[in-house]
């Protein structure tokens, strides 16, 4: 117990450090991605291929002022990032990156994951209303809005998963699928023939939890200027942006772990951690890509797709899945 | 029921339609110039700010009847002349002609729309645009051009 | 023709005879044209149009039916001009400083081929000019009047916001009109 | 003094190399998780705004949450981020976004005696509560009781299966009476 | 007894839900408005839960008794707020105020 | 989603979009007075880039107004100083060579393209869809790139003169004009897959902001605005000028009366103009670009003239009160966009913020158009 403790404290360390070059080479590699969709370079300025960029940015923001609003909430104003960024952190110590490379490893990953994950809400909502700006109060009120009802049929894609496995843990998510891509979970197998479907509205949740476009209706810049994050500059707003992009990287590791087999290698040879970290990163891309390319869906279009679609196909996938768990 | 999924099966076509066409484009060749390292040739036409054309002799070709000054819109041209007497052989004999010549010609850049109509409105093709576009400063009297100081620049 | 049946009604609005409106209205429009073909200096015409109508030729003037009125026949000469199916096109005003007098000018035209553009004149002193809003049967001339207002100091009696639209808020000069001192 | 403390102050210096240091860390750990709940507690009852009491609320429960971390029951402990701060806070959060937008007024007490009388009720019954906690003697088990999943699990489905129906049957009326209440006088 | 060893006391359990009950009644009693009442009722709600869930590791001879309790207490508190925030907006738009004083419409 | 709804007192909020706002490309200022995302009134405040282009007009010898009119709309310059020198030409009875026309209305219809173009690119970033834009900038810059080479400039063209043109356009022009065509072609077919058929996009925009043809009425719209609303009207048809009638293209009308309308609109314009330019390439007639004679300074007669033109935003006209000198007496500048916006606080209430702001793209505003 106490032991665990202590490593859980080394693990968050190092979760900081990933978590934090994770989001300064995310930025780079979507403004790169970016750049080579729309047909320009990005940033190609600073070191070879704008590698140095990220440092660069990191280094103005963490050197410019933090200017508080007249009228905000100084102490809520000041808690929102970090409340944004520690709970993606704290989602790091439980995700195994391979057999052996995992913090701590819980018997219950998968409602960690997403106990954390049910923080940034709050973090958005008093980032919202802290800084005292009507486009933060009515983008925080929006993205809350999402990430309740995205929730949702997160969960119960989740709870199907767990059903059909039996288990929480990510490790023995993972352990159960090795073997090659035909035992993936995304892969239909007799008893879950909805296992694509389950695998897209899973997808969808996270671009939306995490908000990424097209659901990105909590910092939609051409409404709502920059959402809950209007006022922040400097280190505020650079962690939001470290706690957004952590966000997608936890996304797309949850995404592997239950659907894309974890760190097993597709053929079902050499599993290791470059499998893992090449799934989540052709993930990442595949986020950039749909950036970078869909418009913005609406909220009511948003709470639509949620309420009306995912969650009634989820549930009948998870009524059904039972069913034929139950027959064989 | 059917309609609620084609129209969702729909749209997920329409999405995958539109993620192969970035998807394509993101191999193709970028199209941008990164500009400070590399720079394009301006057009044979392009209207610049107005330079002096000199003659053979390297003086100014203007003669300073400020037609320029009176077409700009802006009132960005200022010039001013004097006359010099200079003697020409007209039929064998010597005659002394006044001229005018050009001493100042002032181009506030800052407020020239670019128009073109000062060297449109020149009689004796005095004038010319500049093929120049990187004009960047933060100090307005770096705009203020005395182009008779730039023509001799050129020349030297 | 939309043209003839707008030109009647209109006509109907000048409570002279019909004759004798037409009589002065093609001595000034030939006297229009007369002094534009021998560029003559405009001296002489310095006296204030007379109110009637005018059948313009469109090739040369851009517009058709060429009408001035007092401004209290304005919004009857509008809600003819409404019920013909004719949009607003635009508001503005003419500062007539020799005159002492402040014109109003309506632009109106048609969406369907039947074009015809319709011109509405209303001239008001320039001490104090004042001439009923047209924004309740047009609600595109709110903004239209407000932009005069500014421009020319043009009361719109019965305006629902005649504040400065496109000058500072606190704004008291007139930029247009002719004795305009910046 | 409970037979379960066996580690003294004295221990964590001779204790066992590694370990000894874990548990010290484990303690500070907790000492801090201690002092986010009674912070956030304190800020949740005393704040003049209302967000921050909120803000207050939701430290606390995080706190909360480890120390139910600390009684062995990880399971629960997530729970309560989930439910607690994940759900509950941000409603209330929400629901004072939408019914007081004037956040600028302070709220302060109800009246010139509610503080010290509020301050004199809490305090007896803190007081009576943990004299109580303190001189009773409670049959510890020698045994810790470790949180399994699998065993709530069973117990839900078996023993509180009947419970656990009407829980939910709650939670199903409190969502449809929620949303009259709210709906009620809004066409929209 | 150490002060780092303060976890594996149940008396420090139960004295901190002693104290957070004692914050939540202070609370209940201080606050003018509806939110901030049910905020304070929340602390009181989770004091119980610490105090199951001490027990319930110490003492109770079930395992899993106590951390069940907790968790019916947390659904409970769920519908609470979500009740009790739907009264506080059907108030609030009637009365366009959340503070109790103002509700006096039975108060002859 | 908007429909009516039942506003608490107090409970609304005011918004201020603008002047500085990602939406209102420019400084334009939208007063919104809020119920959560729902509109409940709007007004829009204006003059934040005002410039009095019409006193200047009038402290302006004719030629020397000519910059200005790039000034109003610069994406769509050149419509307008087509307006301004029709308007003179008319006014002081001016022949213009048919050469120059030809080429103006080739010159006018790349920079509609390019213009709605631009304006393809801004609406789907509006709706927050960023990598269209790129497209159509990238096309656009093929045409400012051709336009530069024969007018001089990339935006304030400045390019036509009284009686004819600048300068002649060369066969270079020409090549790139005539490959520009299937290009562009190409394009509107990837645009089209893209965008148009993108279901979120759809979404957005199926019967959002619906602008009724009575409103338009009211209102004066012009332009796309009117066409996305059913009415059939463009200068160009109902009163031919230039040498327009001389070419064979359609008017596109959509009687949806929402913003998707408006899109097709744009984008069928798009087309027709490229069929505009392809017919002009192919009748180019050779000849002088500027009339024999033409007087040397222009003081057009005493009258009061009006010329309509239709640009890339609808209806511009411009009205000349000349008093016989070189400047003008009254010199009015009837903006499309003027009256297109005018209809946004009427059009917006009662809609969420999001649609008001794709109604408010769909409108294709220029700021310094509306200012002026």
């Amino acid at each position: 117990m106490s032991l665990t403790i202590l490593n859980a404290v080394i693990a968050v360390v190092i979760a900081i450090a990933f978590a934090a070059l994770n989001a300064a080479y995310l930025v780079w590699a979507e403004r790169r991605g970016a750049g080579r969709i729309q047909r320009r370079p990005g940033p190609n300025v600073n070191g070879p291929l704008g590698l140095l960029q990220p440092p660069a940015d990191g280094l103005k923001l963490m050197t410019k002022q933090l200017i508080i609003p007249g009228g905000a909430d100084k102490a809520l104003f000041m808690v929102a990032p970090v409340l944004a960024m520690a709970p993606a952190i704290m989602s790091f110590v439980t995700i195994p990156f391979s057999e052996n490379i995992v913090a701590r490893s819980m018997n219950i990953g998968v409602l960690m994951i997403f106990a954390f994950a049910s923080l940034g809400a709050m973090s958005i909502l008093l980032a919202g209303w802290g800084s005292r700006n009507k486009y933060g109060v009515m983008a925080a009120v929006r993205a809350v809005s999402q990430n309740i009802s995205y929730e949702i049929p997160m969960l119960i894609t989740v709870i199907t998963i767990v059903m059909m496995t039996g288990t929480m843990d990510l490790k023995e998510l993972v352990a159960g699928q090795s073997g090659g891509i035909w035992n993936w979970n995304l892969v239909p197998s007799l008893s879950s023939p909805l296992m694509p479907v389950a695998f897209l509205i899973f997808f969808i949740c996270t671009l939306a939890e995490t908000n990424r476009a097209p659901f990105d209706l909590g910092e939609a810049e051409s409404e709502l200027v920059a959402g809950f994050h209007t006022e922040y500059g400097s280190m505020g707003f650079g962690l939001f942006f470290m706690g957004e992009y952590a966000n997608i990287v936890i996304g797309a590791s949850l995404i592997t772990i239950l659907f894309l087999g974890g760190w097993g290698c597709p053929l079902g040879l050499f599993p290791g951690v470059w499998w893992f970290l090449l799934k989540i990163y052709l993930l990442i891309f595949s986020f950039i890509w749909i950036r970078w390319t869909f418009p913005r869906t609406t909220i009511y279009g948003l709470l639509n797709l949620s309420w009306k679609i995912l969650i009634p196909i989820s549930l009948f996938n998870l009524l059904f899945t039972a069913g034929l768990l139950k027959v064989f | 029921m059917g309609a609620y999924f084609s129209e969702i099966f729909r749209g997920l076509q329409s999405l995958a339609i539109g993620l192969g066409i970035t998807f394509k484009e993101f191999f193709k060749p970028v199209v941008t110039v990164p500009y400070p390292y590399e720079t394009i040739k301006m057009s044979e036409r392009f209207r610049g700010h107005i330079e002096l054309i000199e003659n053979e002799d390297g003086t100014p070709k203007c003669v300073a009847c400020g037609m320029c000054q009176r077409a700009c819109p802006s009132g960005c041209i200022s010039l001013a002349s004097k006359s010099v007497k200079y003697e020409v052989e007209v039929k064998g004999e010597m005659k002394t002609k006044k001229k005018k010549v050009l001493t100042t010609y002032d181009l506030n850049f800052t407020t020239c729309s670019l128009c073109g109509q000062c060297v449109e409105s020149c009689n004796f093709d005095a004038i010319t645009f500049s093929k120049e576009y990187n004009l960047a400063s933060d100090r307005k009297e770096d705009f203020h051009f005395d182009l008779l100081n730039r023509l001799e620049e050129r020349n030297s | 023709m939309i043209k003839d049946t707008v030109l009647q009604s209109l006509r109907g609005l000048f409570p002279d005879p019909e004759p004798v409106v037409e009589e002065i209205v093609t001595e000034a429009a030939e006297g229009d044209e007369a002094e534009g073909e021998k560029k003559k200096p405009a001296k002489k015409k310095k006296e204030p149009r007379n109110n009637g109508v005018i059948e313009h030729d469109y090739a040369q003037y851009g517009y058709d039916i060429d009408v001035q009125l007092d401004p209290g026949e304005l919004l009857a000469a509008v809600m003819i001009i409404d019920k013909a199916g004719f949009f607003l096109e635009s508001v503005t005003g003419v500062d007539w400083i020799k005159e002492e007098q402040l014109e109003v000018v309506y632009d109106f035209s048609r969406y369907d081929f039947d074009t015809c553009r319709v011109v509405i004149r209303t001239r008001t002193p320039r001490a104090k000019p004042k001439v009923p809003t047209i924004s309740k049967i047009y609600p595109g001339a709110n903004w239209h009047e407000r932009e005069t207002h500014d421009f020319f100091g043009i009361k719109f009696d019965g305006h629902p916001h005649l504040v400065p639209l496109l000058l500072p808020e606190d704004a008291d000069f007139h930029p247009l009109l002719k004795d305009f001192k910046p | 003094m409970n037979p379960s403390d066996t580690t003294t102050i004295i221990g964590f210096f001779t204790g066992d190399g590694f370990a000894g240091y874990a548990d010290a860390a484990a303690g500070v750990v907790f000492l801090i998780m201690l002092a986010t709940t009674l912070v956030g507690g304190i800020i949740a009852c005393t704040a003049e705004r209302l967000v921050r009491a909120v803000a207050g609320l939701a430290l606390s429960f995080i706190g909360v949450a480890a120390i139910y971390y600390f009684l062995n029951s990880p399971f629960v402990a997530m729970m309560q981020l989930l439910i607690y701060v994940g759900a509950v806070c941000v409603t209330i959060a929400f629901a004072i976004m939408l019914a007081a937008p004037e956040d600028t007024k302070k709220i302060g007490p109800s009246g010139p005696l509610s503080g010290p009388l509020g301050l004199v009720t809490a305090g007896l019954v803190t007081m009576g509560m943990t004299g109580l906690a303190v001189n009773t003697t409670f049959s510890v088990l020698p045994k810790e009781n470790m949180g399994s999943v699998k065993l709530i699990g069973i117990e839900l489905l078996t023993t509180y299966s009947m419970v656990f129906e009407l829980v939910s049957i709650v939670l199903l009326i409190a969502i449809i009476g929620s949303l009259v209440i709210a709906r009620h006088g809004r066409s929209k | 007894m150490s002060i780092l060893n303060l976890h594996n006391n149940l008396n420090t359990y139960l004295i901190l839900a002693a104290i957070l009950f004692g914050m939540g009644v202070y609370g209940l009693v201080t606050r003018r408005t509806l939110v901030g009442m049910l905020i304070s009722s929340e602390l009181i709600l989770v004091a119980s839960s610490i105090n199951f869930m001490a027990f319930n590791r110490f003492t109770a001879p079930d395992p899993t008794v106590g951390q069940i309790f907790t968790l019916f207490i947390m659904a409970i508190a769920a519908a609470e707020a979500a009740i009790g925030l739907s009264i506080t907006i059907a108030v609030y738009r009637n009365y366009k105020s959340v503070d109790t004083e103002d509700l006096v419409d039975l108060k002859g | 989603m908007s429909g009516p709804i039942h506003i608490q007192p107090g409970e609304t909020f005011i918004l201020n979009v603008g002047p500085q706002h990602p939406a209102t490309h420019g400084v334009l200022r939208v007063k919104m007075e809020m119920d959560g995302e729902y509109i409940v009134k709007a007004e829009t405040v204006l003059g934040y880039i005002h410039r009095m282009h019409e006193l200047m007009g009038e402290n302006r010898t004719y030629p020397q107004v000519l910059p200005n009119l790039s000034r109003l709309d610069y994406l769509g310059a050149l419509g307008y100083t087509h307006g301004h020198v029709l308007a003179v030409e008319r006014a002081s009875g001016i022949e213009v060579p048919e050469r120059a026309e030809y080429i103006r209305v080739i010159t006018v219809e790349l920079n509609r393209v390019a213009s709605h173009l631009f304006w393809f690119g801004a609406f789907v970033m509006d709706l927050g869809g960023f990598t269209p834009l790129m497209y159509a900038i990238e096309d656009r810059e093929y045409i400012l790139d051709m336009l530069e080479a024969v007018t001089g400039s990339r935006l304030t063209y400045c390019y036509y003169r009284f009686g004819g043109l600048y300068n002649d356009i060369d066969d270079e022009f020409i090549d790139r004009a005539r490959a520009f065509i299937p290009r562009m072609r190409k394009s509107l077919k990837k645009y089209d897959a893209l965008v148009t058929g993108n279901i979120i996009f759809r979404k957005r925009l199926e019967g959002i902001g619906p602008i009724s043809a009575e409103m338009c009425r009211k209102y004066g719209a012009t332009g796309p605005v009117a066409r996305g609303s059913g009415i059939n009207f463009d200068v160009r048809k109902n009163e031919p000028y230039s040498v327009y009638p001389e070419f064979d293209f359609d008017v596109p009308v959509y009687d949806e009366c929402d913003s998707l309308a408006r899109y097709y609109v744009r984008m069928e314009e798009m087309e027709q103009s490229l069929r505009i330019i392809e017919q002009g390439l192919d009748k180019l007639p050779e000849g002088p670009i500027m009339p024999k004679k033409k007087p040397k300074l222009i003081k057009p007669p005493v009258g009061d003239y009006y010329q309509a033109v239709e640009t890339a935003r609808g209806s511009f006209g411009i009205r000349i009160v000349s008093d016989g000198t070189k400047n003008a007496y009254r010199f009015k500048l009837r903006s499309p966009t003027y009256s297109n916006m005018s209809l946004f606080d009427e059009a917006c209430e009662g809609m969420m913020i999001m649609d008001a702001l794709a109604l408010m793209g769909s409108l294709d505003l220029v700021i310094p158009e509306i200012d002026r």
